[in-house]
């Protein structure tokens, strides 16, 4: 049975601000869709979509959750696409007993430190993102790197993984800058980096930070000066807002690629016809983690918070956006991730078409095994 | 000369004035020609400042009729009046910028009719004045600070001079000389309004005394009566 | 670390810091002769940048009418056009606060920054959508030797400067600068004396806010033109006023310029006090030179 | 009289409130209700404008946090120990800006304010972009637990309340008194032998100190000290707070914080339009409004008695 | 000079006292001394410096040299409250009041300092009411005994003055100093200042700078005339107004006035 008849879902996301065309309206929008595509309701129940903007503040993400738990009878919650939001809101659920499936957030904390039996991390998170990129740029020469952070939890996240893997494969980390959340002007860190000597410049940012980090870097010609860029947490609608010239050749490493088959095309295109742009890996994974969820829901016959988590947690995921997907009990959600470059102008068959598959990162080696997590809900 | 042959310069009829809700000026009448000097009379709070401001549209509400030589100016922005009127204002307490210095202050207002005294000239009858050219005006003394409100609308070709207490917190050898000056204007043909509340001073200068009451002319008394009427007048000026 | 990334940094630093300086021109023109503390001057700066953005991009897409207004007649449009809403606000609003206390006229401008900033973030990303019209003239770089830096901000470095130093001549150097302080001090004796000081001030109000949208479209190429993109720079700009004395017209460019490369420096050498650093500055000017650098004790 | 009818209408809707509306969000007007008024009394009473008084409400937030979560202090203890904290460094704010005047005051104190930001952004116990997160609500004298959101009310409304009447004894004092008579003539009090600065020192110590007791109070409540409640944009509300209710009336601020705090909260799903609307009563109120909503009712009832 | 000979009944004095403003100097080494119980005036022409010398004995201005010795103390470096609170007064050449204070309470804050509460923020107003009838009594003796409820603002200018000289005098002042006292006043209210002056001076000392010579000669005791910022006479009414270079400087004629 449900409680107060209905299943209600709160995407809290970043409405206004560096994320928002990454997953913001257009995780709503998914959300809509996932609802749709499973009939409206559950077990004769109505099915809700709330949805707020948390400013990327930590505080507004949590009191806006703590009142959609206490007064307005939100079940699930998901989106969360900033890592200090999802840690405060997942600590926050844990204590309330709610699920949180975060698909925008990226930080490991998430799922080792900071893990919660009700928290899933659904997409990619920054131990997935440097595996594929990382390794790829470092057997490639880039040895030394420096790196430019978004300072907060994220990006200092993001930070320690890429560096754990470069130095792993024989690299070196030359130096780093950390530059607030939301920063304009990338000019002085980016000559810093150019002046330290690095073969890679790692941009442990991610959204709009990275659009103009890029851009800048293209500005000041240092590219052209010797030095590679590496993005790595980059969206497809930050390569389209670039455009190819500048973004050409870019790797990095992604868990969605919209036009990879007929089926995620499908749903892409009418993603598109709604939103007047393409999915990116985390709203096409708000689409997949409601979706599952719901499943759960109707095959337990409840939303009792335990119940549903477990189901989850025995369920295999497969639908457009996931193949063979596992909630491991730490909260992570292990599927397959691909390495991309973007193409040249001159391969673009479209607007949309920015990216070329270049590997497919196993599961097993994108996320941390049970063997090494730290969370203590494992061990 | 003969200032009571020479054309209207001023007529003030029935004039009104409020400073927002209150009124002060209760139908004033008053007439000048040019070249004459005449003074208003009155006690603390009786409108005499009124009287000048409502001239110069700095109340902020007036009626009834102000004509400068022929111009109807009641409804005219303040800003103007003095160029149409060839008018110079020194205010009741002085009225010194205290952010500009002694030279901005006397080079503020803008010239309104040629003819006005130079710099020099000005410095020269000011003496003191001079030494303190880059002074800012708020380090100046009191009665430097009076000096200089004067010297600066000599600059401008006023030929209509509204002067309010100009001897107020003047020492004694000041007050003469300021009496000479006012002298001097007169025979170069300046029209003058004094408010005075020193009579001893304002007496021999001017050629008409109105007493002022209420916001009313309640006394027009010549020069030529004036021992005649001495009488009437301290007991309009005094209890 | 070697003298290029030193001098490449400080010329980073100037490019901030003639934003700084134009920026507290405008507030110290406002400041000084109208003792008005102009919060929405940062919300002015934006909204030059987002006039230039529109009318380069969104023309056709919001009005229909398909002309494209390119950069550098934006910097002559934008300017008149932000001067024309500064008109607005102080012959509407403004002007019946001068004889209040100071604050209000500060909170009346924080209300309208609060009201641009939510106009405009309804429609744009706060986090900044790029201005494509840079010109092509300009899209280059030098190469200087120690760096390469793009010809727009070489371009954006000296054009602010010849307007920082005009406004300064004009104001200093003319007797337009103590009438506006007399008017604003006086301003019944200063008409009485036969100055429009309505006149005077609604222009100058506007000369103010016009320099802030000159600073928008110059700053629209090189950074994104966001909603918030004034809010956090006015708090600074404040402190440069601040800094170089208030009402100091000298003291708000070169202090404008100086802790842009104050700025530019902290950045290389301790980064995360960067955006802090003015601050302690100005604790510091404060506490010693009460009246700041430029400025003359009352 | 006036008064004391409005501060039993006060009571009663306080006492009441949890049952008809969100308790946590009641909680949460009533910290910025605590905080207006302790702004109130620095600029309605003793005439100076403070651009800086989020640091105390931010800094007390992060101190009251850091102790209750990682030395185990019991919320009142942490509660006092924000408190303390805002008082010290009210005390040296005070010292460095009373000096100065007028605009200069609000630039000093916005500057100090930035320095607090910025160590709330970078010291390492603050979590920085995080936030201090999970700071435990603990139990009141031992028994009473706050997670409940009953007890947990009634605990802030007591707070507010003994902060209201800390507030209110300060404006109706002797001391008061003299605050008044400096704002009225700075110059004449100093000659009458009123050092003036030691007094404008006092009143900025004590709203610094209740301003940090409502920061203080909402680390408990929303059980986080963030960056928002550091950031001048947070000084500037509580400005907005005072003005709607009305400047310089002892109930004033307590309106102004409903209104402002009520309206945010019901307009939030307009996105943006919140903020257009805040300007925009912000504008009316400096235009036409300048009393305040208490300043303009206490006007009509005041007229209607003449 | 019979300074040295008046020496223990002065209670205000002034040793080579000078006040240079940026290369002008203003006051130069002034000694004056001020005889316990009179009334002590301070005349001189324009600029001749008298304001700034009042604003030095005041502690609005520091003087560049010299010393002030105020009933037995250095107060050349004390603070403008401090040497309010050991008695030494000033009020204002513009009138000063709390506007929107009624006379009652003006009077009273003046009172209030000596109760040592002022700054108690934690007791009730009430504790002031015991200053009331203090109050009025001072209110009495300078006529305004029926506005004590009456706004500051609201009083005509001369009530002002006079409410502002009943608030110096509730700090029961030593030693009281006026600025130009009479400026801007019609003749009446110049009468019922320069009474209440006549009345409230007992067993205090008054220093006062003043154009208005039929104040001056009806009131003071002692006269000091300044002149480019030195001392050019002293002595009586009599003594000064016949001396030949305060005619010239001051005056502006040669023969007697
Ligand atoms: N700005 C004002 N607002 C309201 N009332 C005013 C204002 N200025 C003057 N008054 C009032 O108007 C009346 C006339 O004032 P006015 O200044 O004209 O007097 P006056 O004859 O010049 O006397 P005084 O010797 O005081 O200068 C007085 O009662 C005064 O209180
Ligand atoms: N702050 C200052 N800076 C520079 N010069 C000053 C300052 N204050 C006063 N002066 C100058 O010092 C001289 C003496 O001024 P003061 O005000 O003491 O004169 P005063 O005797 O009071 O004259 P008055 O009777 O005209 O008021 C004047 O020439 C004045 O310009
Ligand atoms: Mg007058
Ligand atoms: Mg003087």
């Amino acid at each position: 049975d449900l409680s107060d008849d209905k299943v209600k879902i709160g995407v809290l996301s970043d409405m206004s601000g560096v994320y928002k065309s990454l997953e913001g309206p257009g995780a709503v929008i998914a959300a809509k869709m996932a609802i749709e595509d499973f009939g409206g309701s559950v077990m004769g129940k109505p099915i809700e979509v709330i949805s707020a903007d948390h400013q990327n503040k930590p505080d507004i993400g949590a009191s806006t959750a703590r009142e959609w738990i206490d007064a307005k009878e939100v079940d699930m919650i998901t989106a969360l696409d900033n890592s200090s939001v999802a840690l405060s809101v997942q600590g926050l659920a844990k204590d309330k007993k709610i699920i949180t499936m975060n698909t925008g957030a990226g930080s490991t904390a998430l799922t080792e430190e900071q893990c919660s039996p009700y928290g899933i991390h659904y997409v990619y998170d920054t131990h997935a993102l440097p595996v594929g990129t990382a390794t790829a740029m470092v057997k490639n020469g880039g040895k030394k790197w420096f790196f430019i952070t978004a300072d907060y939890a994220f990006g200092h996240s993001l930070r320690d993984n890429t560096g754990a893997v470069v130095e792993s494969m024989g690299g070196e980390v030359v130096g780093n800058v950390n530059a607030p959340l939301s920063t304009n002007d990338f000019s002085s860190y980016l000559l810093q980096a150019q002046s330290s000597g690095a073969d890679v410049i790692g941009l442990a940012n991610a959204g709009q930070d990275t659009v103009n980090a890029i851009k800048q870097a293209n500005q000041f010609r240092i590219v052209q000066s010797g030095q590679k860029l590496a993005g790595m947490l980059v969206f497809l609608t930050d390569v389209h807002s670039m455009g190819l010239d500048i973004a050409q050749g870019l790797q990095f490493t992604t868990a969605f690629v919209w036009n990879q088959n007929d089926e995620t095309k499908a749903w892409s295109n009418r993603f598109n016809e709604r939103h007047g742009a393409m999915p990116t890996m985390v709203q096409a994974g708000v689409y997949s983690a409601v979706t599952n969820y719901l499943n759960a829901v109707k095959e337990t016959g409840t939303d009792d918070t335990d119940t549903v988590r477990a189901k989850l947690g025995e369920m295999t995921l497969n639908d457009m956006f996931v193949k063979g997907g596992k909630i491991a009990p730490n909260g992570s959600m292990l599927h397959d991730m691909y390495l991309v470059e973007v193409k040249k102008p001159s391969e673009s068959k479209g607007e949309w078409d920015l990216l070329n598959v270049i590997s497919k990162i196993p599961a097993d080696q994108a996320y941390i095994s049970m063997a090494d997590t730290k969370c203590s809900l494992v061990n | 000369m003969q200032p009571d042959q020479n054309p209207e310069l001023l007529r003030i009829e029935n004039l009104h004035a409020w400073y927002g809700e209150s009124h002060i000026l209760h139908g004033l009448n008053l007439t000048l020609r040019e070249g004459e000097v005449i003074t208003l009379l009155g006690r603390n709070g009786s409108g005499r400042t009124t009287t000048l401001k409502a001239i110069l549209g700095l109340v902020s509400k007036r009626t009834g009729s102000i004509k400068i030589h022929g111009t109807e100016i009641i409804n005219m922005p303040t800003h103007r009046i003095a160029h149409v009127g060839k008018l110079g204002y020194c205010p009741e307490e002085r009225g010194i910028f205290a952010s500009l210095n002694v030279d901005e202050n006397l080079e503020l207002p803008p010239v309104v009719a040629k003819g006005g005294l130079s710099v020099d000239e000005i410095y020269s009858m000011f003496p003191n004045l001079k030494e303190r050219r880059k002074s800012q005006g708020s380090k100046l003394s009191g009665g430097e600070q009076q000096m200089l409100a004067i010297a600066r609308i000599l600059r401008t070709g006023a030929t209509l001079l509204l002067l309010d207490e100009i001897t107020e917190g003047l020492a004694p050898v000041i007050l003469k000389s300021l009496g000479n000056v006012i002298r001097k204007l007169r025979e170069r043909g300046f029209t003058i309004i004094l408010v005075e509340q020193n009579f001893r001073f304002a007496a021999p200068l001017a050629d008409r005394h109105y007493v002022i009451e209420h916001g009313q002319v309640v006394e027009q008394i010549d020069a030529a009566d004036l021992e005649a009427k001495k009488e009437q007048l301290n007991r309009h000026l005094s209890v | 670390m070697s003298m290029q990334v030193i001098l490449a940094q400080a010329l980073l630093g100037l490019n901030v810091g003639v934003f700084y300086a134009m920026l507290s021109l405008g507030l110290a023109v406002i400041f000084g002769l109208l003792n008005i503390i102009n919060f929405a001057h940062g919300a002015m700066y934006m909204l030059g940048a987002f006039i230039a953005l529109i009318g380069y991009s969104f023309l056709e897409q919001w009005f229909g009418v398909s002309v494209q207004i390119g950069f550098w007649a934006s910097l002559i449009l934008v300017p008149l056009l932000v001067g024309l809403l500064g008109v607005l606000i102080e012959r509407l609003l403004l002007r019946r606060l001068y004889n209040l206390d100071h604050i209000y006229g500060l909170l009346l401008t924080f209300g309208i920054t609060l009201i641009l900033q939510g106009l405009f973030s309804n429609y744009f990303n706060v986090s900044g959508t790029p201005y494509p019209g840079q010109p092509e003239s300009l899209s280059g770089v030098v190469d200087l030797g120690f760096m390469y830096f793009p010809t727009y901000r070489l371009f954006a470095i000296v054009f602010s400067l010849v307007v920082c130093f005009a406004t300064w001549f004009f104001i200093e150097h003319t007797k337009l600068g103590s009438r506006l302080r007399a008017g604003v001090e006086n301003p019944d004796l200063t008409q009485a004396f036969g100055l429009n000081v309505p006149l005077m001030i609604t222009l100058t109000f506007a000369f103010g806010a016009g320099l802030a949208g000159l600073a928008g479209v110059l700053a629209a190429p090189i950074y994104s033109v966001s909603p918030l993109m004034g809010a956090d720079l006015i708090i600074v700009v404040f402190a440069v006023v601040v800094i170089g004395g208030m009402g100091s017209i000298m003291g708000a460019i070169l202090s404008g310029l100086a802790l842009g490369l104050i700025e530019g420096l902290t950045k290389v050498f301790y980064p995360p006090a960067a955006s802090t650093v003015i601050f302690f500055l100005m604790v510091l000017v404060l506490l010693f030179r009460p009246a700041g650098l430029f400025g003359k004790e009352k | 009289m006036t008064n004391r009818i409005l501060f039993i209408l006060m009571l009663i809707a306080g006492l009441t409130a949890p049952f008809f509306a969100y308790p946590v969000f009641v909680m949460d007007l009533l910290c910025f209700a605590l905080f207006a008024c302790a702004f109130n009394l620095l600029l309605g009473y003793a005439g100076l404008l403070s651009f800086g008084h989020a640091a105390f409400f931010g800094g007390a937030a992060y101190i009251t946090g850091y102790v209750t979560k990682e030395w185990g202090f019991s919320p009142l203890l942490g509660i006092l120990a924000g408190t303390g904290f805002t008082m010290v460094l009210g005390s040296i704010f005070g010292f460095l800006a009373i000096r100065r005047q007028g605009i200069y005051f609000a630039m000093v104190t916005l500057a100090l304010a930035q320095i607090i930001y910025f160590l709330a952004l970078q010291m390492p116990f603050t979590g920085g972009e995080n936030g201090l997160q999970g700071i435990p609500r603990g139990e009141l004298f031992g028994f009473i637990d706050l997670n409940n959101s009953l007890a947990m009310y009634y605990f802030v409304f007591a707070i507010f309340l003994i902060g209201f009447g800390i507030i209110y004894r300060t404006i109706y004092s002797p001391f008061g008194v003299v605050l008044e008579a400096i704002r009225e003539n700075e110059s004449r009090a100093l000659s009458l032998g009123y050092d003036v600065d030691h007094f404008k020192l006092l009143a900025f110590i004590i709203s610094a100190t209740i301003a940090g007791l409502a920061g203080a109070t909402k680390a408990i409540v929303f059980q986080f000290a963030a960056l928002t409640n550091a950031h001048w944009q947070t000084s500037g509300e509580v400005i907005l707070m005072t003005l709607v209710g009305g400047l310089g009336t002892v109930f004033g601020p307590v309106v102004g914080a409903i209104t402002v705090g009520a309206l945010s909260h019901e307009l939030s799903a307009f996105g943006s339009w919140v903020q257009v609307i805040l300007g925009t009563i912000f504008v009316v109120c400096v235009m036409v409004f300048r009393r305040g909503i208490v300043g303009e009712i206490q006007r009509l009832t005041t007229r209607k008695q003449d | 000079m019979t300074d040295h000979a008046r020496e223990p009944a002065a209670i205000l004095k002034t040793h080579g006292l000078t006040k240079d403003f940026k290369g002008f100097t203003a006051i130069k080494d002034i000694n004056l001394s001020v005889q316990t119980g009179s009334i002590h005036a301070l005349i001189g022409p324009n600029g001749a410096g008298k304001t700034t010398f009042f604003n030095l004995l005041t502690k609005f201005l520091t003087p560049t040299s010299g010393k002030i010795i105020y009933d037995g103390r250095d107060i050349t470096h004390a603070k403008p409250a401090g040497i309010a609170q050991h008695g030494l007064v000033r009020s204002f050449q513009i009138s000063a009041v709390f506007p929107h204070l009624t006379s009652r309470e003006n009077v009273r804050i003046a009172l209030q300092r000596k109760l040592h509460v002022s700054y108690h923020f934690w007791r009730p107003l009430q504790i002031l009411d015991q200053l009331n009838e203090k109050a009025q009594a001072t209110l009495e003796q300078v006529g305004l005994g029926k506005f004590g409820d009456v706004k500051a603002v609201e009083l005509p200018y001369g009530q002002k003055r006079a409410l502002e000289i009943a608030t110096t005098i509730a700090l029961e002042p030593k030693l009281m100093l006026l600025d130009e006292p009479t400026q801007g006043m019609s003749a009446e209210d110049v009468s019922t200042v320069t009474d209440l002056i006549k009345r409230v001076v007992e067993g205090r000392t008054i220093v006062m700078v003043e154009h208005n010579l039929n104040v001056v000669s009806t009131l003071a005791d002692q006269i000091t005339v300044l002149n480019r910022g030195e001392i050019l006479a002293e002595g009586n009414y009599d003594e000064v107004s016949k001396n030949p270079e305060v005619m010239e400087a001051y005056m502006g004629t040669t023969d007697a006035a």
